[in-house]
């Protein structure tokens, strides 16, 4: 088993797509009109951070159990936020007929 | 040095990742990209089953892809209209996004190279996370316990609920 | 508790319980409103007479202490800021000027329309705000004050003013927090510098007893506060509020602000920047002192020119509090007892004065000059009350404004340098150019021919008008027939203040 | 009579103002003019009583070695400016002031008579404001009473401006005639601007000498300025001022304060339009008691002016060119009023040179009583020209009320209709014009010798102004009581007025032919010590030539109608035109006034203020209102675009941070 493929699984590995993730979250709600794909995009990015706690967790601090909670509550809050956003655009688009962002625009002054 | 099925399991892991992170904010189709989010999901908790976190894995299915992405779904189907599922994006606007989202990835990646020292660990051993041990935690009020995060999760939860059900109502 | 032994502190709670009382009234009947409104006046006007009286005692009693009926009340520890109530001869006359002006301010006010109640809220506000200011020695309290009566001004203008109002209450208010913030720069500056040593603390007192601020920090924050109160003291050229936001006050509003607020402004310029900081007076006071200089005439000469009742007066305005801040400048106890009684005349009589503008106002509903005329047939009370207001302000002998000015301009002239005889020179010239615009309006306004027969029909004041003017017009003539009793009252508080003067050349 | 009773005689009229000014208005007319003539005589009995107990009376201090001492009653602080420095409200007797007590009261009680009747109209209904108007008298009264007994400067200062007031109110009586609003507003403002520099004078004066009084007071242990002259003017020496010495500067400010009041070229211009006022009002201020203030001022001064030469020639210079040129105007007036009024300006005039000739040296001095021979002179004559000068505007307002006109041409042959009137207003004349044995001979050639003994040049001109002065009057009496056939209307003829009008003539007629016998050189004399005059025999039987002379040619121009007088007009058309204009000093006022100081500075002043300093600030707002509504852009309220400028300064701020790191 020694020879052939070897390589190290280091945090540097796992963190890469942690960040790749990061940053399609980041293109996506930047670039989406649509206000469910703005939501589908501030998952993801809330998934990356999760990864991130994870990972240091097990690999930095492996007998404590901080950013495994921390994911689990963030889980929890993600999921409370999402279905209450959700509810809000669905309640938008009663209104507006639309979830374009850019349409959406009556509530400011 | 990693077993064979290790180096594996953390490709397919990873590519998913990666992969279907990019289909997800790159699709057209919002109810692909609802999907592809979907996948991005199973990948992540396929992750946390490798990093021996199995409640948070159960966690990550059961809440995210069970619960959200649902939710997603049905708002999807709920808003769309049939014809307009093709959402087309300005140059500008687009490549405003690429730039912005490789700059900070950039960035980060290059702290990320700078701190060698971390980012060269390897897994330690660590002892099982039970579930025993879990509850413990999350119900306790001593050091390291989580009951009042706990218990505000559950409060706000429940203002989440009673929210939903008010945005919600047809007035 | 302590501190309600001490009188003064009624001087807070007199308009605050009218203010209750005022809240307490229906928004429906007048009646009420007034009655609460002239108790309150009253009150004011019994407590500032009983201070007159308990201070004469003190001092006749050989109390030689710079300020009388002190208490202290600790308000937040850990700044060291307190309620510290004290008095010296200058505040006691100008609590005096201010409660008799708030009484002849309610009557002229009498038909205040609409929303006389919180007309009246807002007014007490005001009050208790300016009565506060002269009550307290402690810089954060004084400060706190001095807003609490800046600000109704802006509701009391953009409420119940007329012509362009917004732009007046606008002016005016932002103007006046511009000059609220220099002076509160200033004053953080002279808190943290207090002390060389010791505890920090905002008491002038012991400010002024430590006298520890730093000869270059002195430079920088004199002009500071200068400014600050001169702002309010319509010093040239930051006194372009001052037409604008008359023009549009209404009457009472702009009786009670030229008539004490504006006095404000000179009473903080000397009790806080001027003695507090006295190196910096001593090198820095020729500038103000020329503005000041500027003042006087710029004002007087602006005034000659303008056709809105209002307008001249704010102008004449401009020139007298110059003199007061002019006369404060020349650091001696003559010069700074004259502005005293500068500010109490320009009180008194800049109060009368819009009261009767208000009053024919009222009736003619127009304040420009050239459409009126002969108005000493229709309505001679006024007319007569018009006359005597412009001969206050001109300076004629036995009435107050003689007697201030000539003090001012025997105090200047004590200095022997060619710059403020010049000055001084140029100052008296005012007298020459009052003369000439309040004959001028006196002639167009009151006398010749009626211009409008329409205004033939008009009446003649009412009495609660004529309470009102003939109470400041008492007060005026007291002022220039017995001038020693205020002298005698004010002028040794300005011992400490000339003697820090001199000690820090 | 104890001197203190001065107090009642300065009390009377205020207390008399305020009661009429507050309650007469409610009261009945007639009621309060006799209310008001009541006090006033109360009033002029006690004066005369101070004023005669003070000149022959006991011995109540004030003489010591047969020279008058300035008694002074009453003395207490009314403004303290410092320990030192303290104006007081008192009450001085000396010669001068007595004698003005007398002046003033026996002018104002014929004054306060006769407007009982001139305030009427024909049919004996008092006219409007005739409440108002006792009250201004009494103002009037009392303000110059308490000019005259001032113990110091300021006192007097102050008492300028109170007689300023009344004048002014008296002068605007008419209040809707605009001529009469426009008349009393050049009388308050020209007089006001003397006394700026009244004012500036006693500040530099006050500040040498450190006081205002006059004498120093035994009982404060002070100092006066007049105590000690010398003394007074040596702390002064010190300092100067473009070359003349701190003192000079201040008494000739002072001086100016009382040209101003009294009538002195360039300040004389208020005057003539004064007579505006009621002419009972211009009897009594506009000619024999306001307008001698000035004099009175620099008499009062005059143990000054005599130590500081410089002052004194200014006054002589400006007092010989007035009394000239007010002559010369007074020569082609048509309007009665004012003819008399550059009189009164021409014979003031007289006074003021008068008092600046009396310190000059020269032989004549040991003959003639030393250097306060002109003094007494200015003082005396100011005491006949009251008298007579008062008479004279009594007269003419017997006429004007007689026929509702100023204008002589109106006039012409009244002497048939009005034979009291008539002889009162020649006596009037003749004391004017110095004909013995009528008071203006004694007076005037007291003041001739005076003028002689400075030099010969000002003996002449003062001379010659004599003689214009008779040619003036006598014209002025020719024309109104001569010259033609008046032309009788058919409703009311011209004739005496009543019994309160005449009465008041026939003693001011009586006291001009008798006043020039008073002994005044024993007894008002600055030093307080007698004066031996003798009658300079020389100098009277000129004066006296002249005057004739300047009769008799008005009697040959103006006594009959006859076409001499408009020939010489129309030969020397601009001469005449020039005097007639009063040779255009109105309209350089106007043109300084309204061109120069109105429309050059006012104006000016009024635009860059809110041009300018109003647009500094409008412009800040201004300012701030742009930037705003271009800021409130970037809050668009789209989350993407925050999302953008959020990220992107994170970003920034990352990298710089980073930087940082690096190097």
């Amino acid at each position: 088993m020694n020879g052939g493929l070897t390589m190290n699984l280091t945090l540097l590995l796992y963190l890469i797509p942690s960040l790749i993730m990061f940053g399609c979250g980041v293109y996506g709600f930047m670039t989406r009109k649509n206000m469910i794909a703005i939501m589908i995009s501030l998952e993801l990015m809330l998934n990356s951070i999760d990864i991130n706690f994870v990972l240091f967790n097990r690999y930095l601090f492996p007998d404590q159990m901080e950013g495994m909670f921390f994911t689990l509550f963030a889980i929890a809050i993600a999921a409370a936020e999402t279905a209450l956003a959700l509810a809000i655009i669905i309640n938008v688009f009663r209104i507006a007929k639309d979830v374009d962002i850019n349409k959406i625009n009556k509530l400011k002054f | 040095m990693e077993s064979l099925g290790n180096i594996i399991m953390f490709f397919v892991i990873v590519l998913s990742i990666i992969v279907f992170s990019v289909l997800t904010v790159t699709t057209r189709r919002l109810l692909r990209s609802a999907t592809y989010l979907l996948f991005v999901l199973f990948a992540t908790a396929a992750l946390y089953f490798k990093m021996d976190y199995p409640f948070l894995g159960a966690v990550q299915i059961a809440v995210y892809a069970g619960g959200i992405v649902v939710l997603f779904v049905f708002s999807i189907l709920l808003t769309q209209h049939p014809d307009d599922d093709a959402e087309s994006l300005s140059k500008p606007r687009k490549w405003l996004g690429i730039v912005a989202a490789l700059a900070g990835v950039a960035l980060s990646a290059a702290a990320l190279f700078g701190y060698a020292k971390f980012c060269g660990r390897l897994v330690p051993a660590m002892d099982d996370v039970t579930m025993e041990k879990l509850g413990r935690f999350l119900l306790s009020t001593e050091k390291w316990g989580y009951l009042l995060p706990f218990e505000a999760v559950s409060v706000l939860l429940l203002a989440c609920i009673i929210g939903g059900v008010v945005i919600a109502r047809r007035r | 508790m302590e501190i309600f032994s001490n009188i003064l502190i009624y001087f807070v709670i007199v308009p605050l319980l009218t203010l209750l009382g005022l809240a307490l009234c229906s928004n429906r009947g007048i009646a009420a409103v007034r009655a609460v409104a002239v108790t309150g006046a009253t009150a004011l006007v019994g407590l500032a007479g009983w201070l007159v009286y308990m201070f004469l005692q003190a001092r006749g009693a050989g109390d030689t202490s710079e300020m009388i009926l002190r208490t202290d009340v600790t308000w937040y520890a850990p700044l060291n800021i307190k309620l510290a109530l004290g008095v010296d001869g200058v505040s006691v006359v100008m609590i005096v000027l201010s409660a008799f002006i708030v009484f002849a301010g309610v009557f002229a006010s009498w038909k205040m329309n609409p929303l006389p109640k919180q007309f009246f809220l807002w007014f007490y506000l005001l009050s208790t705000g300016v009565f506060g200011f002269f009550i307290s020695i402690d810089l954060f309290t004084m400060f706190m004050f001095y807003e609490v009566a800046l600000i109704p001004m802006y509701l009391l203008i953009g409420v119940w003013g007329s012509g362009n109002k917004n732009y007046s209450a606008m002016k005016l208010t932002l103007m006046l927090m511009g000059g609220s913030a220099f002076l509160m720069l200033g004053i953080i500056g002279i808190y943290f510098h207090s002390s060389a040593n010791g505890q920090l603390t905002m008491n002038i007192l012991e400010i002024a007893r430590n006298n520890a601020i730093p000869h270059d920090w002195q430079l920088w924050l004199f002009p500071l506060t200068f400014i600050g109160f001169g702002v309010l003291g319509a010093m040239f050229p930051f006194h372009t509020w001052s037409p604008d936001g008359h023009a549009s006050a209404p009457t009472a509003v702009s009786m009670l602000h030229a008539g004490v607020l504006m006095k404000l402004g000179g009473y903080g310029c000397f009790r806080i920047a001027i003695y507090l900081m006295p190196f910096a007076a001593n090198e820095l006071g020729w500038i103000f002192l020329t503005l000041t200089g500027i003042s006087i005439v710029y004002g007087a000469f602006s005034a000659c020119v303008q056709t809105d009742l209002k307008y001249i007066n704010a102008y004449s305005s401009v020139s007298h509090c110059g003199m007061v801040l002019f006369a404060i400048l020349m650091f001696n106890t003559t010069a700074m007892t004259g502005a005293v009684l500068q500010m109490l005349s320009h009180g008194l009589m800049t109060a009368l004065f819009f009261a009767l503008i208000g009053m024919i106002y009222g009736r003619t509903h127009t304040r420009d000059i050239r459409d009126m005329g002969g108005m000493m047939q229709i309505m001679p009370y006024l007319g007569v009350g018009y006359v005597l207001a412009g001969l206050a302000s001109l300076g004629l002998p036995g009435l107050s404004g003689f007697v201030a000015e000539m003090t001012i301009f025997v105090g200047a002239f004590e200095h022997a340098d060619t710059f403020r005889r010049v000055l001084t020179i140029a100052a008296t010239c005012s007298i020459v150019i009052t003369a000439v615009y309040i004959l001028r309006v006196v002639g167009k306004l009151l006398f010749g021919a009626v211009q409008n027969e329409r205004h033939r029909e008009l009446t003649d004041a009412t009495w609660e008008e004529r309470l009102s003017t003939a109470t400041l017009i008492i007060c005026v003539a007291i002022i220039g027939c017995f001038p020693n009793f205020f002298v005698n009252i004010i002028s040794d508080s300005f011992l400490p203040i000339v003697k820090a003067l001199t000690q820090a050349v | 009579m104890p001197l203190s009773y001065t107090i009642a005689v300065i009390a009377i009229p205020l207390l008399m103002f305020l009661f009429l000014g507050l309650v007469g208005v409610k009261m009945e007319k007639k009621l309060t003019g006799i209310l008001g003539c009541i006090g006033m005589l109360v009033t002029t009995v006690l004066a005369y009583g101070v004023a005669l107990t003070y000149f022959f009376g006991a011995d109540q201090g004030q003489m010591t070695d047969g020279v008058r001492q300035a008694v002074t009653v009453f003395n207490p602080d009314w403004l303290s400016f410092s320990k030192t420095l303290v104006v007081r409200m008192g009450i001085m007797l000396d010669p001068i002031a007595a004698m003005m007590l007398i002046v003033i009261t026996t002018v104002s009680m014929m004054v306060h008579l006769y407007s009982l009747g001139y305030m009427c109209d024909h049919h004996g209904h008092a006219e409007k404001g005739f409440q108002r108007y006792y009250a201004f008298l009494a103002l009037f009264t009392f303000s110059m009473l308490g000019l005259v007994v001032a113990t110091n400067l300021f006192q007097i200062f102050i008492f300028f401006e109170m007689v300023g007031v009344s004048s002014y109110l008296l002068i605007g009586f008419y209040y809707e005639s605009p001529a009469a609003i426009h008349a009393s507003k050049k009388a308050f403002i020209v007089t006001r601007l003397a006394d700026l520099f009244f004012l500036v004078g006693i500040l530099i004066l006050s500040f040498y000498t450190n006081t205002f009084d006059f004498f120093g007071s035994e009982v404060n242990g002070i100092a006066g300025m007049l105590d000690n002259p010398q003394a007074s003017l040596a702390q002064a020496g010190t300092a100067s001022f473009m070359g003349c010495s701190a003192m000079a500067w201040a008494l000739t400010f002072i001086f100016i304060g009382g040209a101003g009041k009294s009538a002195m070229y360039p300040l004389h211009i208020w005057l003539p339009d004064a007579m505006e006022g009621p002419t009972p009002v211009s009897a009594l201020i506009h000619a024999a008691t306001m307008v001698v203030a000035g004099v009175y001022l620099v008499a009062r001064l005059f143990p000054l002016y005599v130590i500081e030469q410089g002052a004194m020639d200014i006054i002589c210079v400006v007092g010989a060119f007035t009394a000239f040129y007010a002559a010369a105007i007074a020569c082609v007036q048509s309007d009665i009023k004012r003819a008399l009024a550059f009189s009164t300006i021409s014979q003031i005039a007289f006074m003021m040179t008068s008092l600046a000739v009396s310190s000059a040296g020269g032989e004549l001095i040991q003959i003639h009583g030393g250097y306060g021979l002109g003094y007494m002179a200015s003082m005396f004559h100011l005491f006949t020209h009251a008298m007579f000068k008062a008479l004279l505007f009594l007269c003419a307002g017997a006429i004007i009320h007689a026929v509702h006109s100023n204008e002589n041409d109106q006039m012409h042959g009244l002497h048939k209709y009005m034979p009291i009137t008539s002889f009162a207003f020649l006596i009037g004349c003749l004391a004017i014009a110095g004909i013995p044995p009528f008071a203006g001979f004694w007076s005037k050639d007291e003041i001739l010798v005076a003028a002689y003994q400075k030099g010969i040049g000002w003996g002449i001109w003062m001379s010659m102004v004599a003689g214009m002065t008779a040619f003036y009057m006598f014209r002025i009496y020719f024309l109104i009581f001569h010259w033609k056939e008046h032309k009788v209307h058919t409703e009311h003829a011209p004739a005496d007025q009543p019994w309160t009008m005449t009465l008041p003539l026939i003693i001011l007629a009586a006291i001009s032919v008798v006043a020039g016998f008073v002994p005044a050189a024993k007894l008002v004399t600055w030093d307080g010590a007698p004066l031996h005059t003798q009658l300079n025999w020389t100098v009277a039987c000129t004066s006296v030539l002249i005057a004739c002379v300047g009769i008799g040619l008005a009697y040959k121009m103006y006594y009959k109608e006859n076409p001499l007088p408009q020939r010489l007009a129309d030969r020397y058309r601009g001469l005449w035109t020039a005097a007639y204009k009063r040779f255009y000093m109105d309209e350089l006022y106007q043109f300084i006034t309204h061109k120069v100081i109105f429309q050059g500075i006012c104006k000016p002043i009024a635009k860059f203020d809110r041009a300018i300093i109003d647009g500094f600030f409008n412009m800040l707002a201004e300012v701030t209102n742009t930037v705003s509504f271009g800021i409130r852009k970037l809050q668009s309220g789209s989350i993407q675009a925050y999302v953008y400028v959020y990220f992107f300064g994170a970003l920034l701020i990352a990298a710089v941070t980073a930087l940082f790191v690096i190097f």
